[in-house]
C-alpha cells in the first residue's frame, strides 16, 4: 500500500471513529505541480486526499483560523517536520493548545515521502533532536554567504531592487502561520510606524519588521517565500535570523510545546560584545 | 495586402519613438519576475511569455502615487497638487487581456467625478497589444467572452506571423496612426499569413454564473464559506488584477508637512470595510470573496455594463493556495441558478 | 493658497480648507466643530450644491480624512457643523484641534433627503445615540421652513442621559409646542432627575404610535436599532417607501473609486448615504 | 565650500541610568556634541525595533540606543531582554545593508556621566567621518518625488 493509502485509511479512520472532527491535508491543484490545502470532514471527501512530493506548503495556519479549536475537539493535520515545529512553536506561544492536534506526519526527500511515526507533537522530539544538530549545516545558503561577502552598500543595494518590487499585498503575512497578529504593526495608526504605502522606503521597512518578528519563531517552512507575487527572497533573509539565533542563543524555534520563545527569554551571560 | 512589421525593425521602432519624446514601454523579464518596464532598445523585451506577472494597471494607477502636499503654517494652509506625469507614452506588447483591463475601468474612474490621474494617463499612452500565440493553464479570456486577439483597449493590434518573423498591423484608434505613422517607412506591405491565435479552452459558462450570481437567494449560500475555507486574505489576486480598482489614501508625514498619497487597497484585507466603531459589514474571508466575485460578475456589470475580469488568469496564477475566479466560476457554473 | 505643481488639472481628491470657529462637547467623546470656508469658491460650490442628507469627508493634514455627515441645515449654509465621537486616529485628531485651527472639507457627496416631497406631511423622526446629527440636518431643514410640514414628532434615545447629543437644542425642541419630542434613555442609564421615558427607541415609539398616514419617517441609528426600528414601524403601518434612514459606511473616496462603501451592487457614497427603507430591504443584510 | 556636514543623531535612553547619566553629564558642566537627540523611555525593554527604523525613516544618520549596566535594570530584567533583541535586530540590520557603524549601543549608569558624554562625542565624531546616510535618503526623498510613470 502506498504511503498516500495508508494515511487516506487512517483519515477515514479517525473521522469515522470520531477522534477528530476535521483533517487537513493536500488535493490535487490547478496544474500537475500545484497542491491545494483539503478539509476532510467526513471519511467519503478523505478520497480526494493527496500526499507526494509536491504536498510542500506548510498548513498549520489552518489550525489557528478563528473558531477552529475553539469547541475543544481535536483536529488532525498534516505536516511536516517544519510544520511540526510550528505547532510546537505555536504552543509555545499560547496560540493553540497542542493536545488538540493529531499530527500525520510525513517528510519528503527528492520525490521520496516517508510515513513519520507517531500521534501527537511530542512523538516526534527525536527527530526534532536530530534536526537541530543538522541545523547548522542546514540553514546553511551560499546566497546568504555571497551576500555576506558585499559591502553594506552593495548588500543595501542589493534588497532594495529586491524590496522595491513589493507591491504591499501581505501575501507573505497571511500565508505565515507565525503571522497571528490580530492587529498587525503595519494596520496601526496611531502613531503609524511603518508606512503602508509600498514605495521602497515603505516597502524596506515592512520586510525588515516583518522579518525581526519572526527572528527566531520562523521555522524556514517557506511558506512566504511561495506565496510572495513578486518573488522577493524571503527565505534568505528568515534563514540569516535562524542562523543567527542558533548561533548566539543556541535556539531553534519549535523544539517542543514549553520551549520559551528566544526574544521572551535571556540568560544573564548572553554575549554582548558588540554593547560599547 | 497588410502592413507588416518585422521584428528586426523593431528596434529601429523603438528608437524612432524615443526620439520622438515617448516613453517606450514593454514586458521585461528579469531573472524571476516579469513586469512592463521601461526600455531602451527593443532587445529588452521579453515577447515571450505569455504574460507578465503584475499586470499594465500599475502603468496607469501606481500602487502608490503622491496627490498633494501641504505645509501647515500659522493660519493658513499651502496644498500643493501633484499631477499626473505628462509623459507621452507608448506600450509595446501588451497581452489584449491587460488591454482590456484599462477599458473596463476607464467607466469606474469616469462616472461623474474623473479621476485624472487615471484619464491622463490614458490619453497619453499608444498601447500596442500582440495577440496571444501561447496560453497557460489560468489563461481564460474565452471564458469572459473576450479572446486572445481581442482589440478592446487596444489602440494597434499586432498578430504574430506564421514564419515568426514579424507582426501584422492593424491599427484601431488615431491615438495608434498616429504612432505608427512615426514608423510608417519601417512597415513594409506584405502577404504573410498571421500565425493562428492560440486557443483558450472555455473553462465555465459565464451567463451561467451569471445568472447564479444575480439571484438573491445565493448571497447567503454555504458555498461561499466553502469555496473560500482556504482563503489567506492576502491581496495578491487583487493586486495583479488588471481591474482591481480599490484605493486607500495615506497621508505621510507629520502635522506641520506632509504628503497625501493614493495607495492601492484590497477588499480582501478585513481592515478594508471596518468601520471605526468596531463593525464590519465584511467581517469573514467568505463575505469579503463573495464581494470580489460578486462585485466584478454582478455589481459592476450592473452599473458599467461590462464585467470586471478579463480573463488574465493572474489572481489563479500567483495564489499562494491555489484559489482564484476559474475555479469559483467552475464551481458555479456547475450549480443551479 | 493653492498652486499645481505640475501644469493646470483638475484634482477631485483635493479638500477645501476650513477654519473652527466654534467647538463645543455634546457628550462624552462626542464633539461638535462648526467650520467656515476659507476660500469664497470653496464655499461657493458647497452654496450651489449642498442639500439636507449629503455627507463631506473632514481630515487633519498628516492623518487622513474620515467621514460624517453635514449636522447643520441646507437653510443653514454660511458654515458646515460636524459631530462625531472620537475614536480613531482622524477623529482624534479633530478632537484636538481648537477654535482657529485650519482643518479640511472634502464635498458635499452623495444623494439627499427629498424634503420637497415631504412637504404638507407630518415628519416622525427616530434616531438614537450618536446618529441624531444627521437626523438634525433634516429637522432643521424642516423647522426653518416649519409651515410647510404637518405635525413633527422626534423620537430620540441614547443608552445614558450623558450620551444624549446637542441637549441645548433637544431643550429648544422641546420648548416649542410645534414639536412633539420623544426622549428615551436606555434601563439604567437614566439620572435620578430624568423626567422622559426609559427604554429602547423602537420600544418607546410604538407607545407614542405615530399614526403612518400622511406621514414620512426619517430613522438613523446604529444598525441594531435601524433593524428594530423598521420592524416597528412596519407594525405601525408604515410603507417602506415612506420610511428614509441614512447608511454611514466607511469610505476613502466619497466619489465612487475607492470601493469600499459597496453594499451590494450600491456605492453608498454615490447612491446613497440616503435610501427608503424599500431600497435597504433589497439590499444583502448580511452586507450592512 | 559648504557648511561641514553636521549628523543628526537620535538616542534612545532609558531614564533611570543613561538619562540620569546625561544628567550627571550635564551638572558636571561636560560639553557633548549638540548632534545628539535624547528621547527617553522608561527601560531599553522598551526600545523597540521599531523606533530605529523610524529614526532612520525620519533622516537620522544615526541611531543610539544606551541602557543600564546588566544586573542594574531598575525593572530587574528589562535590559537583558533589550540585549537579545538587539542582538538579533543588529544582525538583520547587517544583513539588510545598514551599517553598524550607524546604529550603536551602549550601557552607561547614572554614575558615568563622564562616559555619556565621551560615548555622545565618539559617536557623533565616527558618524561625522562617515557622512550622511545617502543610501538611506534616497529612499525618503523618492517618497516625496511626483509619480514618475
Amino acid at each position: 500500500m502506498t504511503i498516500q493509502e495508508q494515511y487516506k485509511t487512517r483519515v477515514r479512520e479517525l473521522l469515522s471513529s470520531g477522534t477528530v472532527k476535521m483533517v487537513i491535508g493536500y488535493k490535487a491543484g490547478t496544474t500537475a505541480d500545484r497542491r491545494r490545502p483539503l478539509f476532510i470532514r467526513t471519511p467519503e471527501e478523505a478520497d480526494q486526499l493527496l500526499l507526494d512530493s509536491a504536498c510542500i506548503a506548510n498548513l498549520s495556519g489552518y489550525l489557528i483560523a478563528e473558531g477552529l479549536l475553539s469547541d475543544e475537539k481535536r483536529v488532525g493535520i498534516f505536516l511536516k517536520p517544519d510544520g511540526i515545529r510550528t505547532i510546537n512553536i505555536l504552543a509555545a506561544e499560547a496560540q493553540l493548545n497542542i493536545e488538540q492536534i493529531i499530527v500525520l506526519g510525513f517528510d519528503i526527500t527528492g520525490q521520496e515521502v516517508t510515513a513519520l511515526q507517531g500521534e501527537t507533537a511530542g512523538d516526534f522530539s527525536a527527530l526534532i533532536e536530530s534536526i537541530k544538530e543538522g541545523a547548522p549545516e542546514a540553514l546553511k545558503n551560499p546566497l546568504i554567504d555571497q551576500l555576506e561577502q558585499l559591502n553594506p552598500k552593495e548588500r543595501f543595494a542589493y534588497w532594495q531592487a529586491e524590496f522595491s518590487r513589493c507591491i504591499k499585498c501581505y501575501a507573505c503575512r497571511q500565508a505565515c502561520p507565525m503571522c497571528y497578529c490580530r492587529r498587525c504593526i503595519v494596520d496601526c495608526n496611531q502613531p503609524q510606524w511603518v508606512n503602508t504605502s509600498s514605495h521602497t522606503l515603505g516597502n524596506f521597512e515592512w520586510n525588515i519588521v516583518r522579518a525581526f518578528h519572526l527572528s527566531g519563531r520562523c521555522v524556514g517552512c517557506g511558506n512566504c517565500d511561495r506565496a510572495c507575487p513578486v518573488n522577493i527572497p524571503l527565505r534568505l533573509i528568515n534563514a540569516r535570523m535562524a542562523q543567527e539565533v542558533l548561533g548566539s542563543f543556541d535556539h531553534l524555534a519549535g523544539m517542543s510545546d514549553t520551549q520559551e520563545p528566544v526574544l521572551a527569554s535571556f540568560k544573564k551571560d548572553d554575549s554582548e560584545t558588540f554593547i560599547l | 495586402m497588410t502592413r507588416i512589421l518585422l521584428s528586426d525593425k523593431l528596434d529601429n521602432c523603438v528608437a524612432r519613438w524615443r526620439k520622438a519624446g515617448l516613453t517606450v514601454i514593454g514586458p521585461v523579464k528579469k531573472e524571476t519576475f516579469s513586469s512592463y518596464a521601461v526600455v531602451e532598445k527593443a532587445a529588452e523585451f521579453d515577447l515571450g511569455l505569455v504574460l507578465p506577472d503584475r499586470s499594465i494597471k500599475g502603468l496607469f494607477f501606481p500602487q502608490t502615487e503622491p496627490m498633494l502636499e501641504y505645509t501647515i503654517k500659522k493660519q493658513a494652509i499651502d496644498t500643493k497638487d501633484f499631477a499626473p506625469p505628462s509623459d507621452k507614452r507608448i506600450i509595446f506588447g501588451a497581452r489584449p487581456c491587460d488591454a482590456s483591463g484599462l477599458a473596463i475601468d476607464d467607466p469606474l474612474f469616469g462616472w461623474d467625478y474623473k479621476d485624472e490621474y487615471w484619464f491622463q494617463r490614458r490619453n497619453e499612452t499608444v498601447i500596442v497589444s500582440i495577440a496571444c500565440t501561447r496560453a497557460d493553464d489560468f489563461c481564460m479570456c474565452t471564458s469572459l467572452k473576450l479572446a486572445p486577439d481581442s482589440t478592446k483597449g487596444s489602440d494597434v493590434l499586432l498578430r504574430p506571423l506564421q514564419n515568426n518573423k514579424g507582426w501584422l498591423v492593424q491599427e484601431l484608434t488615431d491615438r495608434g496612426r498616429e504612432a505608427f505613422s512615426q514608423i510608417a517607412d519601417l512597415l513594409q506591405e506584405g502577404s504573410e499569413p498571421a500565425a493562428p491565435t492560440v486557443v483558450v479552452a472555455e473553462k465555465f459558462n459565464l451567463d451561467a454564473c451569471v445568472a447564479w450570481l444575480q439571484n438573491p437567494a445565493n448571497f447567503d449560500s454555504s458555498f461561499w464559506k466553502e469555496i473560500s475555507m482556504r482563503c489567506i486574505g492576502c491581496a495578491s489576486c487583487t493586486f495583479l488584477c488588471p481591474t482591481c480598482h480599490c484605493f486607500d489614501f495615506q497621508d505621510e508625514g507629520d502635522t506641520y508637512s506632509g504628503i497625501r498619497r493614493k495607495n492601492w487597497d484590497s477588499c480582501s484585507f478585513a481592515l478594508f470595510t471596518m468601520h471605526t466603531s468596531g463593525h464590519n459589514p465584511r467581517a469573514t474571508q467568505s463575505a469579503r470573496w463573495r464581494q470580489r466575485i460578486m462585485h466584478k460578475f454582478n455589481y459592476f456589470p450592473g452599473k458599467f455594463s461590462v464585467n470586471s475580469c478579463s480573463g488574465c488568469g493572474r489572481c489563479s496564477r500567483q495564489c499562494p493556495v491555489d484559489m482564484g475566479i476559474t475555479e469559483t466560476l467552475q464551481a458555479i457554473s456547475t450549480l443551479k441558478p | 493658497m493653492t498652486e499645481n505643481i505640475q501644469g493646470a488639472h483638475q484634482n477631485i481628491y483635493k479638500p477645501a480648507i476650513m477654519k473652527i470657529v466654534d467647538r463645543h462637547d455634546e457628550a462624552p467623546g462626542v464633539r461638535t466643530l462648526k467650520l467656515e470656508f476659507q476660500n469664497p469658491a470653496d464655499h461657493e460650490h458647497f452654496k450651489q450644491t449642498f442639500r439636507t442628507g449629503m455627507f463631506g469627508l473632514y481630515g487633519v493634514y498628516g492623518e487622513g480624512e474620515s467621514t460624517f455627515c453635514v449636522a447643520s441645515p441646507e437653510t443653514r449654509k454660511d458654515y458646515i457643523e460636524c459631530t462625531f465621537r472620537q475614536s480613531g486616529r482622524v477623529t482624534s485628531a479633530l478632537a484636538s484641534a481648537d477654535i482657529g485651527d485650519l482643518v479640511t472639507y472634502r464635498g458635499p457627496y452623495g444623494n439627499r433627503f427629498p424634503i420637497e416631497n415631504f412637504y404638507g406631511k407630518n415628519l416622525i423622526f427616530v434616531s438614537g445615540g450618536i446618529a441624531l446629527p444627521p437626523t438634525r440636518s433634516v429637522i432643521w431643514s424642516c423647522l426653518d421652513q416649519r409651515e410647510k410640514f404637518g405635525k413633527i414628532t422626534i423620537v430620540y434615545g441614547a443608552r445614558t442621559v450623558a450620551d444624549l447629543v446637542y441637549k441645548h437644542e433637544l431643550e429648544e425642541w422641546e420648548k416649542r409646542d410645534d414639536v412633539d419630542l420623544v426622549l428615551t434613555v436606555d434601563p439604567g442609564g437614566e439620572s435620578p432627575d430624568w423626567k422622559h421615558r426609559i427604554g429602547f427607541v423602537p420600544t418607546v415609539l410604538e407607545l407614542a404610535a405615530p399614526s403612518p398616514d400622511n406621514c414620512i419617517a426619517v430613522i438613523c441609528g446604529p444598525p441594531i436599532m435601524i433593524k428594530f426600528t423598521l420592524i416597528s414601524l412596519k407594525k405601525l403601518g408604515f410603507e417602506e417607501a415612506n420610511v428614509y434612514t441614512t447608511l454611514e459606511n466607511r469610505m476613502k473616496c466619497g466619489v465612487g473609486k475607492c470601493g469600499r462603501c459597496n453594499v451590494g451592487s450600491i456605492y453608498v457614497c454615490k447612491e446613497g448615504p440616503v435610501f427608503t427603507a424599500a431600497e435597504v430591504s433589497r439590499m444583502p443584510a448580511a452586507d450592512l | 565650500m559648504s557648511e561641514p556636514f553636521e549628523p543628526k543623531i537620535i538616542a534612545f535612553v532609558c531614564t533611570y541610568c543613561t538619562y540620569a547619566g546625561a544628567d550627571l553629564a550635564g551638572t558636571s558642566r561636560l560639553k557633548y556634541a549638540p548632534n545628539v537627540r535624547i528621547i527617553r523611555l522608561p527601560c531599553t525593554g522598551r526600545i523597540s525595533p521599531m523606533f530605529i527604523l523610524k529614526a532612520l525613516q525620519k533622516g537620522a544618520d544615526g541611531v543610539l540606543v544606551s541602557g543600564c549596566h546588566p544586573g542594574d535594570c531598575h525593572f530587574t530584567h528589562g535590559n537583558y531582554h533589550a540585549r537579545r533583541r538587539w542582538t538579533v535586530f543588529r544582525a538583520l540590520l547587517e544583513f539588510t545593508g545598514i551599517p553598524l557603524d550607524r546604529v550603536k549601543f551602549s550601557w552607561i549608569s547614572a554614575a558615568e556621566g563622564a562616559k555619556f558624554a565621551e560615548f555622545m562625542n565618539s559617536v557623533t565624531e565616527d558618524i561625522r567621518k562617515l557622512g550622511p546616510f545617502d543610501q538611506y535618503k534616497e529612499l525618503i526623498k523618492e517618497t516625496e518625488a511626483p509619480a514618475t510613470l
